[in-house]
């Protein structure tokens, strides 16, 4: 057979027929290009292969994924009545469904396919060619006597709820709410403050296209507000997430407002009548004021306010009910308790977003310290027309005009003390403010202090340009102390920036009445708790673990539970917006299919060997195990089971089967990837 | 972390720094931002700012670099080694230029003429004596290598006598033979080492 | 360095966390010792006591168990399970008199390929410092006999 | 309290009056400082520009020494080894450190040391800070509590310098470019705190040696912030400091035309006069620019406190933005 395909396969090494277990196992080795050949001999493991017990065939080729390899696979499965594929090339998370599949064109039940991963954790791990081999056919041996072991399965299917949940009322969460709002089908949108906008709706203009933001985002806010398929939960919070994909129960907190929705109609009056006045460190980012009953801003969506108990007067000390006064409506509420909501959704979309690094951690750029020091949030709360100033630019006195304002790059960010990522979003906002101080003061001039600009999106290397253009100072160095210790009588009474000017090779001391720390993205405070109660992954920095970097980046690892925008990493509007629809698409996709095939891997229980022991019950995090008490005996709900494992290791009467992880399976595996590892040449004697 | 296969990509003087550094300076991690330049508080005397002498040094400038007054110009503040966002090691890289300029011949010729003649002279003491003595080391500094200074420096030096700040003559501490054994096989160590 | 002892580690690597990170240390070219053999589970709960006495019985040296850091767990807490599990399975090899280095169970996320890399790394150097386990001799007490000496005293 | 005490050569001569004001406030405050036998000179910055391995040797000596001494004979209990002197604290520190770090660091330094019959162990002692100890073990309520004569109206300039706040190897105990703790050290002695953005800055160091110009211009940046702020005195902690700004306040007076006449005492002088002590019992009296005029406010009746006026509320019609919320400091 060998020479009707001798442009596909250089060797192909034959066994005895007749195999122990009367299996006939196909072991395909791959090149992989060089990536596999390089390191490993992979025509020297296909002939060892292909003399092993069950091995009916074994053959090595340049790239067993090709549409040629599978085909070899498929031909020598209804040639040479193949029933166990093993494929010896990459990880089987890159290639696994590719070779179940072409087993199954074949007529051969996927599941009796294994792989042996030679390349990720073979020949791209070690140079050394010899020990690479050595551990490839170990490798190979152990899928081979894995396999023969192995049952044919049949994947499961669930229904998938169609409605989803949307976690964060952000640009990314409201970009997915509305895609699939739009899609017909029904969304729940839970935001944890009292209005949605995020990030986004605090700014004045957003880069390279100076959009004004609110003309932008104001139209989506009120579409989702006022969409059919859409329940917005405004001020709650998930309190509990249970199931698995395609039924998730979802269990909200709504927080009491102290305002009765039905009754309000947002005029406002409370708000204007309220006494109390304190600083908004949450919207207004501590620039400005707010009252104890408020709203983020007057185009707030929804436009009901909240009453903030920690400053109301009447809940600390019992009187005042100004608001209640004024109310035309009667629609305050002070008795109001929190309320909860259950959901049934069969995805969930995180887009949680991400905080502000703390400038103050960077005290040597003295932010609290200083006055006219100023955050970037604080900065865009300034431009912005409807923040604290009216959109003047002026010093803390809320008078002064400055002249001279330095902005600094890489805040918390690039910085091993710190953040040691790039925070993306930083360079090109500081090019935007560079042209907002020219705007509003023409005579002013800005100096910018960066390591480098990044301005790598689609018009952004164009408006550096025009901001260089309009006469921004551009001084690379990284900051090293903004000082108000003045050494001359040149320096007193302004802020000093002392820098290398590293295209000089000098320090340098530039005098400046305001600076502008453009501090970095971190992950929210909390990101590791709600990544626990989601059941998902956070990297080193605590951003939410993606499926794959590159090819997969709105999944996780846990299947119906998504991720868009700024909590996965640090992203600005563009990438936030075409991620929220990413995961929109990703989630219309498998509610178009009604049903998702799941994989078989379950733990059944034999009921004749259960000692009705009870230990797995309790062992099972997705309460799949239930107890007959009149038969004694425990049973698994295979709908509800993850496929973990736990229960099967525990089990002390090994009643419980893991679906292709049984117990034979394993051990068959650890025996055949340690076959070298015997002492062959010695008889054992028991001790006298 | 530098690997020896990244290490082996480096120049010679690269390697020879590194190797010289008491435990490893991360200097292949400089990002050249400049917050060394920017901190140092001598910056503006010296002839290279430390973030252009890191560039120098990966350029393999043996001699612009150790013939460079920067390192003699270090006050020992740390400010550079505290901000640095890549954690260099950077004083102690400075510490190890001074050694490495001292060794090859060419602390006479920096622009700081004057360290390397006061950092002997201190070294000297404390060996001989086990601890500084202040009047000792400022006058045979003084004499020795700035004749023409010590007056200026002798107003100085009757006011910390008028104010029993400054002893006459030497303490030596008790077990300056067990000291000095210490030393002498350190000596020893260090020059095994550079045979090797 | 020709004639090294190169020890042989099983490694059972969780479906979720850390096959991900050794197929990362490889898609990075992050080079460590050829010594570890892989086997996938779907989580370090899943493995028995009895596949790491088989490894051990079989010929391996070592055996590394790699799962999700506590509290990332892909199946809720499968390895707080499995820590529960592994610290009495040490109590056990204790009083076999099989040292601590030789099964180890530490955390490595899907982004830890290098973290990954290193543990192995630094176990094949325990190891190799401790040299080949030997289980039947150690633990079962057998002696291995050449098998031409078995011969001779048949054959007498 | 016990600690081990390495007073560092110039707490035996040009900084006599750190020594012996040290030791006068911890007998009021019940601390025991005991000397380690025999310790040698931390080699300052110099004899690690000289060679790598004695210098590491020469430190070693003196941890060595101090954990025989300190740690006891059964070498359980971790000692602790309190030095005074900013670069004797960071040499000592550093040096535990880098050796924990480098075993084959920690291999030569021990090779070395059994020529003298001594070894160590990296990690075997705690090194601190006198400050660190005077605010985190006494305590600002012990301190309080033995204040006999408030400063009151005396309006100091805390002078941290670099090392005691920067590395920070392993005892880092306040913020490395803005400490507070020396100042509310101050304010718990009734002292007036002036803000001294300078605080952390470099005081010159050896450069007066080395290039007098460089030098005497860090010590005029120092003087003319602490002036600016109108201190009466800057209040130090380490030797080094206190001599370069002391000892050359003239000479920077005579290269800048400035006519500076700030007085330079160690923190430990003024915790002594605060707990009644009289000014010769903590060494007063050997600066070069003389405390005694401004001293001698303090004894005086305190002056009304109508200095700070109460915080205003801002009115309605104030268009000042709000300022950045610190955490509270206290």
């Amino acid at each position: 057979m060998n020479a009707e395909t001798p442009d596909r396969a250089r060797h192909a090494h034959h066994a005895t027929p007749g195999a122990e277990h009367g299996e006939r196992v196909g072991v395909y080795v791959c090149h992989c290009g060089h990536n596999i050949a390089n390191t490993v001999a992979v025509e020297e493991v296909a002939e060892w292969a292909g003399q092993q017990p069950n091995v009916i065939v074994a053959r090595d080729y340049k790239f067993m994924c090709s549409s040629l390899g599978q085909e070899l696979i498929e031909q020598d499965i209804q040639q040479l009545g193949l029933n166990r594929v093993v494929v010896a090339a990459c990880s089987p998370h890159m290639h696994e469904k590719t070779f179940r599949t072409a087993c199954q064109r074949a007529g051969l039940n996927p599941y009796l396919f294994e792989m042996a991963n030679i390349r990720e954790m073979g020949s791209w791990a070690t140079d050394d060619r010899e020990a690479a081999t050595q551990k490839a056919k170990a490798q190979v041996k152990g899928a081979v006597d894995r396999a023969v072991r192995q049952q044919p399965l049949e994947p499961l299917y669930v229904d998938i709820n169609p409605n989803t949940l949307v976690v964060g009322g952000g640009i990314a969460g409201l970009t997915a709410a509305l895609e699939l709002a739009n899609a017909g089908y029904h969304v729940y949108l839970v935001e944890r403050d009292s209005s949605i906008g995020g990030h986004m709706a605090k700014l004045d203009k957003t880069f390279p296209t100076l959009d004004c933001a609110a003309c932008i985002l104001t139209p989506k806010m009120v579409d989702v507000a006022n969409h059919p398929n859409i329940t917005l939960l405004t001020w709650s919070e998930v309190l509990s997430v249970h199931g698995y994909v395609g039924n998730f129960t979802v269990r909200v907190r709504k927080k009491a407002r102290f305002i009765n929705e039905e009754l309000c109609t947002g005029c406002g009056t409370c708000v204007e009548k309220c006494p109390v006045r304190i600083i908004d460190q949450n919207f207004e980012v501590g620039l400005g004021y707010r009252k104890a009953v408020y709203r983020n801003f007057p185009q707030a969506v929804p436009k009901y306010p909240v009453i903030d108990t920690e400053h109301c007067t009447f809940f600390q000390r019992g009187k005042c009910r100004a608001c209640e006064i004024v109310c035309p409506t009667d629609a305050i509420d002070f008795n109001q308790k929190d309320t909860f909501v259950d959901l049934e959704v069969g995805n969930i979309i995180l887009a949680t977003g991400y905080e502000q690094f703390d400038a103050r951690r960077v005290s040597q750029y003295g932010y609290g310290r200083l006055a006219n020091v100023f955050t970037s949030m604080e900065f865009e709360r300034m431009v912005n027309a409807a923040g604290p100033t009216a959109g003047r630019v002026v010093l803390r006195d809320g008078v002064t005009v400055p002249r001279r304002v330095g902005i600094i790059h890489c805040v918390g960010s690039r910085d091993k003390n710190h953040h040691e990522y790039c925070s993306r979003a930083c360079c090109m906002a500081a090019l935007k403010f560079a042209h907002l101080v020219h705007e509003r003061v023409p005579e002013a001039e800005v100096f910018n202090f960066y390591i480098d600009i990044r301005a790598s999106g689609k018009h952004y290397e164009e408006f550096y340009h025009r901001v260089l253009a309009e006469g921004t100072h551009f001084i690379r160095g990284r900051v090293a102390e903004v000082t108000d210790a003045a050494r001359g009588p040149g320096e007193e009474g302004q802020l000093i920036i002392q820098v290398e000017d590293t295209l000089i090779g000098k320090q340098r001391r530039i005098p400046v009445d305001m600076v502008i720390l453009m501090a970095g993205m971190e992950s929210r405070k909390d990101a590791r708790q709600v990544a626990a109660l989601f059941g998902l992954g956070c990297d080193y920095d605590g951003w939410f673990t993606e499926r794959h970097a590159k090819l997969d980046p709105v999944v996780t690892m846990t299947e119906g539970i998504l991720v868009a925008g700024a909590c996965q990493g640090p992203k600005a509007i563009p990438e936030s917006v075409a991620q929220g629809s990413a995961a929109a698409a990703r989630v219309a996709g498998m509610i178009g299919q009604r049903v998702m095939k799941m994989e078989p891997v379950r733990a059944s229980i034999d009921a004749s060997s259960c000692s009705g022991c009870r230990i797995c019950n309790n062992l099972c995090p997705y309460h799949a195990i239930t107890f007959h008490e009149d038969r004694k005996v425990s049973e698994v709900i295979t709908a509800l089971c993850q496929g973990c494992g736990a229960c099967v290791a525990a089990c002390p009467s090994a009643a419980i089967s893991g679906a292709h992880f049984t117990r034979d399976q394993v051990l068959a595996q650890i025996e055949g990837i340690l076959w070298d590892a015997r002492q062959p040449e010695v008889l054992w004697l028991e001790p006298q | 972390m530098a690997t020896s296969a990244s290490l082996s990509r480096t120049s010679d003087f690269f390697r020879e720094v590194v190797a010289e550094a008491p435990v490893d300076p991360r200097l292949e991690a400089c990002l050249q931002c400049g917050t060394c330049g920017g901190s140092c508080p001598s910056g503006p005397d010296m002839d290279h700012t430390p973030r252009a002498l890191f560039a120098m040094i990966a350029a393999g400038m043996r001699d612009a670099v150790l013939r460079s007054n920067t390192p003699w110009y270090c006050v020992s503040c740390y400010y550079c080694m505290e901000r640095c966002p890549q954690e260099i090691r950077i004083t102690d890289v400075m510490y190890t230029l001074k050694r490495m300029a001292i060794k090859a011949g060419y602390s006479a010729q920096t622009s700081a003429p004057r360290a390397p003649g006061f950092a002997q002279t201190f070294v000297d003491h404390v060996e001989n004596y086990g601890r500084s003595f202040e009047l000792g080391l400022i006058t045979r500094y003084y004499l020795s290598h700035r004749p023409l200074d010590a007056l200026k420096m002798a107003p100085l030096g009757m006011g910390l006598l008028k104010r029993k700040r400054l002893d006459l003559s030497p303490r030596p501490i008790r077990q300056i033979d067990q000291l000095k054994a210490i030393l002498d096989r350190a000596r020893e160590i260090d020059a095994a080492a550079q045979l090797t | 360095m020709e004639n090294e002892f190169q020890p042989i580690i099983v490694g059972f690597l969780c479906n979720w966390c850390s096959y991900r990170a050794a197929d990362l240390a490889g898609t990075a070219r992050v080079h460590y010792a050829p010594t570890m053999r892989p086997i996938r589970v779907m989580c370090t709960a899943r493995v028995e006591p009895e596949f790491v006495l088989k490894a051990l019985r079989e010929g391996a040296d070592g055996v590394l168990i790699a799962g999700c850091h506590p509290g990332e767990c892909h199946y809720v807490e499968g390895n707080i399970k499995a820590l529960r599990r592994f610290t009495l399975l040490k109590a056990m090899l204790r009083q076999f008199g099989v040292e601590e280095e030789r099964v180890q169970l530490v955390w490595a996320a899907a982004s830890e390929g290098k973290q990954l890399a290193e543990a192995v790394d630094r176990m094949t150097e325990q190891l190799r410092a401790l040299g080949p386990l030997r289980w039947r001799q150690r633990v079962l007490g057998e002696q291995p006999v050449a098998r031409h000496a078995l011969e001779v005293e048949v054959g007498g | 309290m016990r600690y081990g005490y390495y007073p560092g050569c110039s707490l035996e001569r040009n900084a006599g009056a750190y020594h012996t004001s040290l030791m006068a406030v911890a007998a009021q405050l019940g601390v025991e400082f005991a000397e380690v036998d025999d310790w040698n000179c931390c080699g300052a910055t110099e004899f690690i520009a000289v060679n790598r391995l004695r210098a590491y040797a020469l430190v070693s000596r003196n941890l060595a020494l101090a954990a025989r001494q300190t740690n006891g004979s059964n070498g359980a209990a971790r000692g602790q080894l309190v030095a005074p002197c900013s670069a004797c604290f960071l040499n000592l520190s550093k040096v535990d450190h880098y050796l924990s770090e480098s075993p084959a660091l920690t291999n030569d330094v021990n090779n070395a040391l059994a020529a003298g019959g001594l070894s160590y162990e990296p990690g075997s002692l705690r090194v601190r800070h006198l400050l660190d100890v005077m605010v985190n073990d006494v305590g600002y309520e012990r301190v309080a509590a033995t204040v006999r004569r408030p400063l009151r109206g005396l309006r100091v300039a805390p002078y941290y310098g670099c090392l005691v706040v920067r590395p920070g190897f392993r005892e880092r105990f306040d913020d490395p470019e803005y400490p507070t703790s020396l100042d509310r050290l101050m304010r718990t002695l009734g002292a007036t705190v002036v803000d001294f953005p300078l605080k952390a800055h470099c005081c010159g160091g050896h450069m007066t040696q080395i290039s007098r110009d460089v030098a005497l211009e860090l010590i005029r940046r120092l003087l003319k912030n602490a002036a600016d702020y109108q201190a009466d005195m800057i209040v130090t902690l380490c030797p080094m400091c206190q001599l370069n700004l002391d000892a050359f306040q003239e000479s920077v007076n005579s290269m800048f035309g400035t006519e500076y006449r700030i007085p330079i005492l160690f923190f430990t002088q003024l915790m002594g006069l605060a707990f009644g002590l009289p000014p010769a019992a903590v060494g007063i009296g050997k600066e070069f620019i003389d405390a005694r005029p401004a001293l001698a406010r303090i004894g005086a009746a305190p002056p009304a406190e109508a200095e700070a006026a109460p915080k205003r509320k801002p009115r309605r019609n104030d268009q000042s933005l709000p300022l950045p919320q610190m955490p509270e400091e206290e």
